[in-house]
């Protein structure tokens, strides 16, 4: 269950060009957090930036009781976020959403991030080895990350950790593959079988992920964004087409998402 | 402890904050957050005759210290109002007012009369919704659709009739009167003005919609006016709207004249904005020593 | 460089930013801080065939992400003007505007014929004063008022004429389309949305004139919209205004259809604001690679 | 001149209940500034606040280029400038508006201040005094104020350097006399000539103060305050009625004032 919290932050530091990595005291969080989960964060005081912005809910210490948000600098409201020191207060709704599922017996997994797509991803691993650890089960996972260029690669010690490997592309070669993130996983495709693949990042790759996923007939999970308002599902602002009958109806990402099943979900 | 009660065309409402039609959903999730009993009462999402699927999204743009939207009435249609909802918010201690829009005066009186017989306190008439292309606002901005669409409804409508004016008129005194004069039991105002922002990126508007309406504190000093205006012309009770996000706001709501207040953006920012503004009223009320609420409404001393 | 003229109903504008009447004086204020010479133009402070002393104070409030003023016009006559001021703000390269606002047609008339042999650039009619008690917003805000007095001062004005309007109108479209069909050179819009505010403690109004005009990035939203409206609507040039403080904003307006911004409540919090538009629309030009600003006018691609 | 500055905080330090004193590095504003000015400060980024605030330039010190703002947290803007930390950067328009006059061969200054009125007073007092000593002019000053009670003195001990004598009055007699401040005036004026009264604060106290003074023939000076727009002279807004002729017309307090002649304005 969500609640409204007030935390205290632990650190904000520059990980990246415009991306910040925030880590925030949270017992509540940390032991109710989900991957693929997000909060509801005020960005600032008084009325302007009005709204909550949505951030994923990045990394996660259970012992600790902290969780990490990643967030890019975009506008007044993350803006505003950046600024902020070790030992504010900082307001959010959390944890929010429904995260990643997992199907029966899905032993290999990828997930395919881009840009700031791969943050909900590293949670997701990072869960998915604990538990695997703690029942003894087999576990093999592929993390496929793409970015502009090798200034913009960031938390590549992190996913190192949890996945079993880890690929990674740019938009412009300067470092790993030169390309589509999504050619590297049609071509690790073709020798290796994945039981259920995780996407988060621009729409186009995401598009082109499902696409991929349903040709194999892997399962594929998407992580969607969607302008909000709520958090909470009660606004109905954020909606996103799912597959009714033959036809579709409006889901909202804050509440029946953000994490969809590919084929549940119509993109566009 | 002051009073907070407020009467209501016989409706009583344990205090005068209501959560305004369409950002409060059913109550259902903010029920995880709040003691919905604590509310005046909740405006549901407003219905119409039939479910509708609502606006492609985007569907909200920020804007300085407000919101537009154009969720365009996405709701599950009166009948499964009736079937799921009233049941659950009957559970809870507060008024239930049925917010109704449609494209035809025959689709709100036939909404009017299916909810004749249901346990519900009072039909709010939204014919101010700038965000459905037929009907709708069409009747709110001129005194002859509203005259038409409120005669045609009170006929129907066995509950108290409010009657909810758009702002996006030359004259909202004018539209009062002529509600008034066909029966309207109480008005509630402002809905949203009509607003539109572009992504000067894409050169797209931000709304798939193109143009939304705004909400949020940026329209508070229009709203008191209105509100202002509307209750000193006609002689029903105001419930006013438009920006609150505290117990202070609802008061100066109060002082133009306003005998309820509905709380609505606010929400999406502060999950429990509605019981803060009814403690913040009853703070106010206990520092200048009022006995009842009913005591500060209109009482704005002008110049 | 982009080419950032622009011409409008036969006057070129070096660039499309010009200073808000009633906002910037007469400009020699503003002058210690920023040069003049920078400036698409000036609209000067409302002249009135009189002078005139304006409203009692307090005359400003302060609203979220806006302001209500009410200074109902104090400026010292059209002829003082002529005498005093023009010669002052011609030393400038700028384009100079006379706001002229008057309580009768007459008065209006009579002004512009003063005007006629002035060496000004343009008269812009304001008939959306919301802060004086006779006449002004009265003509603004019916079809059959604006054309009147349009066509009465057309007759009189030997000047380009732009006919401001205000946004306090059920349908701004009808508005616009009939100061054009009268002989309107041009339109320039958003004047204020008229608002209340209540300080809860004294329960009084804030401002002395109980209510005023809203201003600044609240109003932003629906002044997109209205220029978008009106620019769809006529075939004259249209200048926006409304809460513009940045470039980025001046923009969005362009994008709306506005040929020229003004840029108003900006000025307060920074007396650079004109100057930092010219250089954010210069700016935005560059880093999408047009030629001239009005190659994005109106270029707006609607859903 | 005045012009947009932006200077640094020097440091931040809450000298009574919600009043905090403020010193800024300016150069410019510690050169230019003449007791009764004004600085127009923009509070918070962003558009709420959207207006600056004035503040009087409450002490100077020139040789070390830095200056003084005393004030009450009122609402949202003074809220947050009370937040501000030692090293950050302050947006002001400065120094502004007409300060306090010297009639001819004034050698006894009475200044009289209420409540936050009292902040430009020592400005005043200050540059007399060193004024004075400079030209090696005989200068006796005798300072009156008045507060709520004895919690609520603040500054005592600057006023007290500046002025030959300090005289306290508090509404409820906690501290000083109890009573009104004017009352001290008068009793004062019974064995004391001034050749001119400075007064800023409530509106009842400066009236009352003009009022004593016209009585005995003392010329008088008033600081008002007024809502302000641009805090320049350009928008008008923050009007005060002064004589013109038999008549009277409107001056605006940003530039023709804060300070006016007691018997040039017409306090209402
Ligand atoms: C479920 C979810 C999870 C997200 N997780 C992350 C994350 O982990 N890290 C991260 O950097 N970003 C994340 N985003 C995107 C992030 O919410 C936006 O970048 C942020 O809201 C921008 O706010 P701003 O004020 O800086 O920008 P502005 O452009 O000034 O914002 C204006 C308005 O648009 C909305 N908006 C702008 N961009 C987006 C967007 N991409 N998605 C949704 N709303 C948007 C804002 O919330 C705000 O209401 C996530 C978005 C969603 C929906
Ligand atoms: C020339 C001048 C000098 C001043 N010097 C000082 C000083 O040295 N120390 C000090 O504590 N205060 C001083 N004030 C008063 C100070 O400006 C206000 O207390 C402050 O603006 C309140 O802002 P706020 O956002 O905290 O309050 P809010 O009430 O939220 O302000 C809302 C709006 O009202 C205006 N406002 C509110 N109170 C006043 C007021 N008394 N005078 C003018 N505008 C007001 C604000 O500027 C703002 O636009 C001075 C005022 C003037 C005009
Ligand atoms: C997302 C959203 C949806 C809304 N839906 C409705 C609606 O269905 N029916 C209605 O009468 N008003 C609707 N409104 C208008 C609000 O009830 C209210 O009139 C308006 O938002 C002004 O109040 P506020 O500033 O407190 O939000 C909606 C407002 C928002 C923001
Ligand atoms: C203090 C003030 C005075 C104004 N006086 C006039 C005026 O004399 N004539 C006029 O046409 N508009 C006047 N306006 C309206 C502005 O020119 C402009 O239309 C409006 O403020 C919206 O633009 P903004 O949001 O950029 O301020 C005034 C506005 C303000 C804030
Ligand atoms: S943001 Fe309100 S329903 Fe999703
Ligand atoms: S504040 Fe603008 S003229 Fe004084």
């Amino acid at each position: 269950m969500a609640k409204i919290l007030k935390e205290k932050i632990i650190s904000v530091e520059e990980i990246g060009p415009e991306v910040f990595k925030m880590t925030i005291e949270s017992g509540y969080v940390s032991e109710k957090a989900s991957p693929g989960q997000f909060v509801n964060v005020k960005c600032g005081d008084g009325s302007n930036p009005l709204l909550r912005r949505p951030i994923s809910i990045c990394d996660v210490d259970r012992k600790a009781g902290t969780f990490d948000l990643v967030f890019q600098v975009r506008g007044a409201g993350t803006g505003i976020l950046s600024t902020k020191k070790p030992g504010d207060e900082i307001d959010m709704i959390a944890p929010l959403g429904r995260g990643f599922g997992i199907p029966e017996g899905a032993k290999k997994i990828g997930v395919v991030g881009g840009g700031i797509g791969i943050f909900p991803l590293l949670f997701l691993l990072k869960e998915r080895k604990a538990i695997a650890a703690k029942e003894n089960e087999p576990l093999e996972s592929i993390a496929f990350l793409g970015f502009r260029n090798a200034e913009n690669i960031i938390l590549q010690r992190e996913f190192e950790k949890v996945a079993d490997r880890l690929l990674i592309s740019t938009d412009d070669g300067s470092e790993g593959y030169h390309g589509f993130i999504t050619d590297l996983l049609e071509r690790e495709l073709e020798r290796t079988k994945l039981d259920v693949v995780y996407t988060c990042g621009p729409k186009p790759m995401m598009k082109r992920v499902i696409k991929i996923a349903a040709e194999r007939n892997i399962r594929c999970q998407v992580s969607l964004e969607e302008r909000m308002g709520c958090g909470i599902g009660a606004c109905l602002v954020c909606a996103c087409k799912t597959k009714l009958g033959d036809g579709w109806e409006y889901s909202h990402v804050c509440k029946d998402g953000p994490v969809f099943w590919s084929d549940e979900v119509m993109l566009e | 402890m002051a009073d907070l009660r407020v009467n209501i065309c016989g409706i009583e409402f344990k205090n005068p904050v209501i959560a305004a039609s369409g950002t409060f959903g059913f109550g259902r999730e903010y029920s995880e957050f709040i003691d919905l009993n604590r509310l005046g009462g909740v405006s549901v999402k407003g219905l119409t005759l039939k479910p509708r699927p609502g606006n492609p999204p985007p569907r909200i743009a920020e804007t300085p210290s407000g919101i537009l939207n154009s969720v365009g009435l996405q709701n599950p249609g009166v009948d499964a109002f009736i079937r799921d909802e009233i049941p659950f918010l009957r559970k809870y201690d507060t008024k239930i007012i049925a917010n109704i829009a449609g494209s035809t005066i025959e689709d709100y009186c036939k909404m009017a009369e299916i909810l004749g017989d249901e346990d519900i306190d009072a039909v709010e008439l939204n014919v101010s919704c700038p965000n459905v292309k037929a009907g709708c606002v069409a009747f709110g901005n001129t005194t002859a659709g509203i005259s038409e669409i409120t005669r045609a409804v009170r006929k129907y409508c066995r509950h108290p009739l409010i009657v909810k004016l758009t702002p996006n008129v030359t004259d909202i005194k004018e539209i009062a009167m002529a509600a008034e004069a066909e029966g309207a039991d109480a008005l509630s105002l402002i809905n949203t003005i009509l607003g539109m922002a572009i992504d000067i990126h894409s050169r797209r508007p931000i709304l798939a919609n193109n143009m939304g309406g705004l909400s949020g504190p940026a329209v508070k000093p229009v709203a008191v006016r209105m509100v202002y205006e509307v209750a000193t012309s006609v002689k029903i009770p105001v419930i006013g709207m438009g920006g609150i996000t505290s117990g202070d706001d609802a008061i100066e709501f109060m002082l133009a004249g306003a005998k309820a207040v509905m709380v609505g953006t606010a929400n999406f920012v502060n999950p429990a904005a509605c019981i803060d503004v009814v403690q913040g009223i009853e703070n106010y009320l206990e520092r200048y020593n009022y006995a009842s609420v009913n005591d500060i409404v209109g009482k704005v001393e002008l110049y």
